[in-house]
């Protein structure tokens, strides 16, 4: 098939990555990425807002051909979209109340890389599961950090699952949970709005391949051909920079993947 | 370890669900249907500050979406610390308690409008003659028109009832392991959800038609006097009340 | 039929209107304890409306009504309205007057046996047993044993006025109201019918029969009155009324012909 | 407070004349889907009253089905099945690609089928209301079966169900929120993007709760009118007026 | 009076049980053109039924019914019920045949006026001009013409009725059937009702009356049938059937007497 206008569908409510503005349009990390990425591909870009719930059926049904909505590269997922190249890796940590026992956590301000290699990564996981001991922790429900805190921690401490971020933070705010483990991007943006003004990030800074390959772009499993078009510019993007430029105006931090195999 | 897909498992994980969903549902629907009976009393009052009063509750319950009543009482309540030292908080501290209170608050507001509508279509002449050997108040609803407006009510309460079991879904929103929780977890897990969805609509499916087909049989025995005489059986075997 | 001179009802001046047409010009009425009053008048002169007034069926607009030495308080609402100051003396009075309604009204979720022991069992408390063989014994006064356990929707409408008549009865009221108590029965059932309300006549009950049986008018009651357009046009013994014949409308109502 | 009118006023910057043109999208779509569910609910609840037993069993498996199947189900399945159906049709005619079925109409026609599902009950627990010997004395002036409906039937049916109506108006306005499923912007739609996009949760879901309950109040006055029209007829025993 | 020799409405055999009770016990008769029958009996004897069976407001289970020489097609239902075979056949024989319910049956929604151009507009598509017309003239004629906008439940028991008879005279019908027509009027409206339904008989209208009325019976009809227990026992002129008092119950039952 011979692509001239790519359909990509977003969330357009999960600021920064997308978000949509006053007047209706689309705008964040992703939008100014995608137009890059279109510019490079040599295609027109048109944007929809899909909400969350639909996006994989709708993909499938044919309503549009690209997600770009912060979805994390999982194996599960593999069965039923083909992804792109990451165009982002993010890391993630735990958020408790500023006046909460927790904020004198162990490693606050740090980074700490996990591979999901047990023996490589009992040393944190220890001194986590010491802190964390007969706690409440938060999640986002059908996420990569639901295997990670299942594995480590489920024996010690309680998990709830929410269906949105936004939710685990407002149990935090509420006290009925101590922390919430979520992305690093999301955490640094929700804090700067005035509810979650008490909240701050406990505990390092996880990173590394225990996450995954980070967020790409999903695809029908039978358009290889635009799958494939989008990986090499994403290739390109990365390595002329133009991702680390973007994701420092939306995240003010850099979530370049660091290997790009 | 890619953990793959498997319908008994949803079959499994939805039904260890099932117990969650039935007590929301039973015991919303109950504290619900109490409190209606008190709100259609105030509407129905000539006190214009109980009348008014219920007809607030009703047009604010009633107007907005229980996802909306839900979220403000539950994180919007959860945000106000004062409240933490108040037996308030023994409620709103607990996902399972506050999911119903939120559900009753809800479907008081419908059942009351509900029961209003029946008792409008209670024939005026049978209340006269009610009054008139001096029945009034609790005694004549409770014999004369509580009976005849429950049978003009029954079917839209049963819609009311069929609809609180598919809005125990939306105590996923707190957190709560319902069924329709559950599904969207394993959706989005493995990324099959209309089929997910649908199974979980199954369970819904068959519970309503339970529950339909026992208001249906309680509507038959209510009717007796709108029926065409039956061949057999003349005489009732027990007179009722 | 000589009435005791203890007066079981009084009716002051009562005065009702619906909308622009005032139905009620201000009636009064006294009833000695045995009384037996029919009251004729052509129709929509305002029977029906007066005897729901008494019971207060209907709120009257003005005037005042004794039932045995109890007047009935009643206060004026904000709006103008004159209502009930006492809903409990309205219900205690009510249940000692007996009504049967033009329309019947009977309960049509109940079978006729339960619509007569519904009164009794549930507003005068009495044992429930006790009610039932009462009320079937009113039933068979009435011809109705075989049909006890019918609903009233698959009744004929003969049989469901005696029913009507048989719930009011089961009241033991002292005060009686008649709404056209025979005018769905035919000659033989409303000879027996009228026999019942001689008897409880002659018990000493007082009733108030509105009726198209002039008849009845003449025999069995012993003080008549005409309501014409919603004023007492002729009042009086059967024996004044129906000999004199004073009243020009009167006498066309009688005589069955147009004025 | 600033920060508010901003955050919510007409200008460049302000949510409000997106909510607002949600709100206008709730109250269209709702329409749509009452008129739909209507027309169907009609048939479906003269199914159920029908004496034919395969009337009254599709009638029955219809209100029992759509009753008793989650809301957001019924209209996944309305719009993706229509959207299948849609495309299917379109390949016959040699158009390739996907056509979807516009949101607004999959939409309308998803809570249109909930909401006759609804409808159906309130009608015929009105029609168990109406005094047979007036439809007896229609059938006996040989008015035809269509016509005893239409004149002697449905207006009384209507004078009943008016506070029914008036519930599943209302759970079809709140039906409609789902619809954001299939991208239409309507109300919860709008506020979860506006809320997604400024990290204002309370703010927005309260504005959205806000938005609901005024249309509410505004069909509230449309249903009252009704019932005062209708009560004309009505002979209200005293002591008992309802409103 | 005098009856032609053209048969308006034969009735054969007619069936009729509710449950375990058998009503009518196989019912004929034969009405000519011009004909006013009246239908006595005690209450609960079947005459309502019988009337209803007429038009198939109660479908019989057994028998035919033949309006103006065309037979209403029955046919068998698989649970072995007897019903119309064709609805539309019933329903253009139900517009020629007039029917005044015991219970008046007004539509409670709409205005008498609405009430009586109902029919007339919507069934039988005349001018709805024409049938306002008509209709006023009707009300004035049962001395309703200042109601003519009230609904139903405002007005009394004798002006439903009389609403309910200009009602059925409104469609102008070949075939009248009358239940207990003036069970709710006073003497002096009884009189002008049965005037009225004596000129209906003069223009050639066929007429089933349900009556307790022994002067219609005896004065204006020229057939009288007396049901009892679902059977006629007793069915002549009224000369003969009042004078000759062969039937015993039917001697009791006029003379009001218990047996
Ligand atoms: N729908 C019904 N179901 C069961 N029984 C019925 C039904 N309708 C009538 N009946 C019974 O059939 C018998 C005849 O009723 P019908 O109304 O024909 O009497 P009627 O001769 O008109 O009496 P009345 O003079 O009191 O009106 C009555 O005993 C009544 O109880
Ligand atoms: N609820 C009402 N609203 C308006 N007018 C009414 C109402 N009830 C009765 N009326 C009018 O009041 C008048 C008297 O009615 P009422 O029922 O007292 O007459 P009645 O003497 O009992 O007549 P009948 O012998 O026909 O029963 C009638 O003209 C009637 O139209
Ligand atoms: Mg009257
Ligand atoms: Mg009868």
């Amino acid at each position: 098939k011979d692509w001239k206008t790519v359909t990509i569908a977003l969330e357009g409510a999960y600021e920064p990555w997308n978000l949509t503005k006053p007047d209706g349009t689309l705008d964040g990390f992703e939008i100014d990425l995608a137009k890059d990425l279109c510019g490079r591909m040599k295609v027109e870009c048109k944007f929809i807002a899909q909400d969350w719930d639909g996006m994989i059926p709708s993909l499938n049904a044919g309503k549009f051909d690209v997600i770009m909505d912060a979805l994390s590269i999982t194996d599960e997922r593999k069965q039923v979209i083909a992804f792109s190249k990451p165009y982002a890796a993010t890391p993630a940590s735990f958020a408790g109340l500023k006046s909460g026992p927790l904020a004198t956590l162990a490693g606050t301000g740090t980074t700490v890389t996990l591979t999901g290699d047990a023996a490589h990564d009992k040393p944190v996981v220890d001194k986590l599961r010491e802190a964390l001991k007969g706690k409440t922790i938060g999640i986002q429900s059908a996420t990569v950090y639901t295997k990670f805190l299942n594995d480590n921690f489920k024996d010690i401490a309680t998990i709830t699952e929410y269906k949105t971020s936004a939710e685990h933070d407002l149990d935090v705010t509420a006290g009925r949970i101590d922390v919430a483990f979520d992305d690093d991007t999301y955490f640094t943006s929700a804090f700067a709005k005035p509810d979650n003004a008490e909240m701050m990030v406990v505990g390092p800074e996880i990173v590394g391949p225990i996450w995954g390959e980070g967020e790409g772009a999903g695809f029908r499993k039978a358009d290889t051909d635009l799958r494939d078009m989008f990986s090499k510019a994403i290739t390109d993007a990365i390595a002329d920079g133009t991702v680390k430029k973007l994701s420092l105006k939306w995240f003010k931090l850099d979530v370049t993947p660091v290997s790009v195999p | 370890m890619i953990s793959s897909f498997s319908w008994t498992d949803t079959f499994f994980q939805l039904l260890a669900a099932l117990p969650n969903t039935l007590l929301l549902f039973i015991l919303s629907i109950s504290i619900g249907c109490i409190m209606a009976l008190g709100i259609v009393w105030m509407r129905m009052s000539r006190n214009r500050l109980l009348s008014g009063f219920a007809r607030g509750y009703i047009f604010v319950f009633r107007g907005t979406p229980l996802l909306i009543q839900m979220f403000l009482l539950f994180y919007g309540l959860g945000q106000f610390r004062f409240l933490h030292d108040t037996p308030a908080w023994w409620v709103l501290s607990s996902r399972f308690a506050t999911a119903v209170l939120a559900l009753a608050l809800c479907t008081a507001g419908y059942s009351a409008e509900i029961f209003r509508g029946g008792l409008l279509a209670v024939p005026s002449r049978e209340i006269e003659a009610g009054r008139a050997i001096g029945m009034s108040g609790f005694l004549l609803l409770r014999r004369i028109v509580a009976p005849i407006a429950l049978r003009q009510a029954l079917p839209a309460y049963s819609t009311e009832i069929v609809l609180m079991v598919k809005s125990t879904s939306l105590a996923s929103l707190v957190a709560v392991a319902e069924i329709t929780g559950v599904a969207a977890k394993i959706a989005h897990t493995y990324y099959s959800s209309i089929g997910v969805f649908l199974l979980a609509g199954a369970f819904y499916l068959v519970i309503n038609f339970i529950i339909i087909r026992i208001v249906g049989l309680l509507e038959y025995r209510l009717s007796p006097h709108l029926r065409l005489m039956p061949a057999r059986a003349q005489t009732p075997r027990t007179i009722v009340g | 039929m000589a009435a005791s001179s203890e007066i079981a009802l009084s009716v002051r001046n009562i005065r009702k209107r619906f909308g622009q047409h005032e139905v009620l010009k201000g009636i009064s009425v006294d009833a000695h304890q045995g009384d037996v009053i029919s009251i004729l008048g052509s129709s929509g002169s305002g029977k029906s409306t007066f005897l729901r007034c008494i019971n207060l069926l209907e709120t009257p607009d003005e005037g005042e009504i004794v039932v045995a030495g109890e007047k009935i308080a009643m206060r004026r609402h904000r709006n103008g309205q004159l209502e009930p100051a006492n809903g409990r003396q309205v219900d205690r009075i009510r249940s000692e007057i007996g009504m049967v309604f033009q329309s019947f009204n009977l309960w049509s979720h109940m079978t006729v046996l339960q619509n007569l022991i519904e009164g009794p069992v549930h507003v005068q408390r009495r044992p429930r047993a006790e009610c039932i063989a009462e009320a079937e014994a009113l039933l068979e006064r009435v011809g109705l044993a075989d049909r006890r356990h019918y609903y009233p929707s698959h009744m004929s409408g003969g049989q469901q006025q005696r029913a009507a008549i048989a719930r009011a009865l089961a009241m033991r009221p002292k005060v009686m109201l008649f709404d056209e108590p025979t005018s769905a029965l035919d000659p033989e059932l409303v000879g027996e019918v009228l026999r019942v309300m001689r008897s409880l006549a002659e018990e000493g009950r007082t009733m108030l029969v509105v009726t198209h049986e002039m008849s009845f008018a003449r025999n069995v009651s012993n003080r008549v009155m005409f309501l014409h357009k919603g004023e007492v046009e002729a009042d009086g013994s059967p024996d004044e009324l129906f000999k004199d014949m004073k009243s020009e409308r009167f006498k066309n109502f009688v005589s069955g012909q147009q004025h | 407070m600033l920060y508010l009118i901003n955050l919510l006023g007409f200008s460049k910057e302000g949510w409000g004349l997106y909510l607002l043109g949600a709100a206008l999208m709730t109250v269209a779509v709702t329409l749509a889907a009452l008129v739909i569910g209507a027309f169907v609910g009609s048939f479906v609840a003269w199914a159920k009253l029908s004496r034919n037993l395969t009337a009254r069993i599709a009638g029955d498996a219809y209100t029992t089905i759509f009753r008793g199947m989650p809301e957001l189900l019924i209209i996944y399945v309305v719009f993706f099945g229509g959207s299948a159906a849609v495309t299917a049709a379109a390949e016959q005619f040699g158009i390739e690609g996907f056509l979807g079925m516009p949101s607004f109409l999959a939409g309308a026609i998803g809570v249109g089928l909930i909401s006759a599902s609804y409808q159906a009950e309130v009608f015929r627990g009105s029609f168990t209301a109406i005094v047979p010997g007036e439809i007896e004395a229609a059938r006996a002036i040989g008015m035809p079966r269509l016509m005893r409906f239409r004149r002697i039937i449905a207006p009384q049916v209507m004078r009943f169900a008016i506070p029914g109506l008036g519930n599943v108006w209302q759970l079809s306005l709140k039906d409609s929120a789902l619809i954001s499923v299939t991208g239409l912007v309507e109300i919860m739609n709008a506020s979860n993007k506006a809320a997604g996009s400024t990290h204002q949760f309370f703010i927005f879901y309260i504005v959205g709760g806000t938005l609901y309950l005024i249309l509410t109040s505004l069909s509230n006055r449309v249903f009252n009118a009704g019932e005062a029209h209708v009560a004309k007829s009505f002979r209200r025993p005293a002591g008992m007026q309802g409103s």
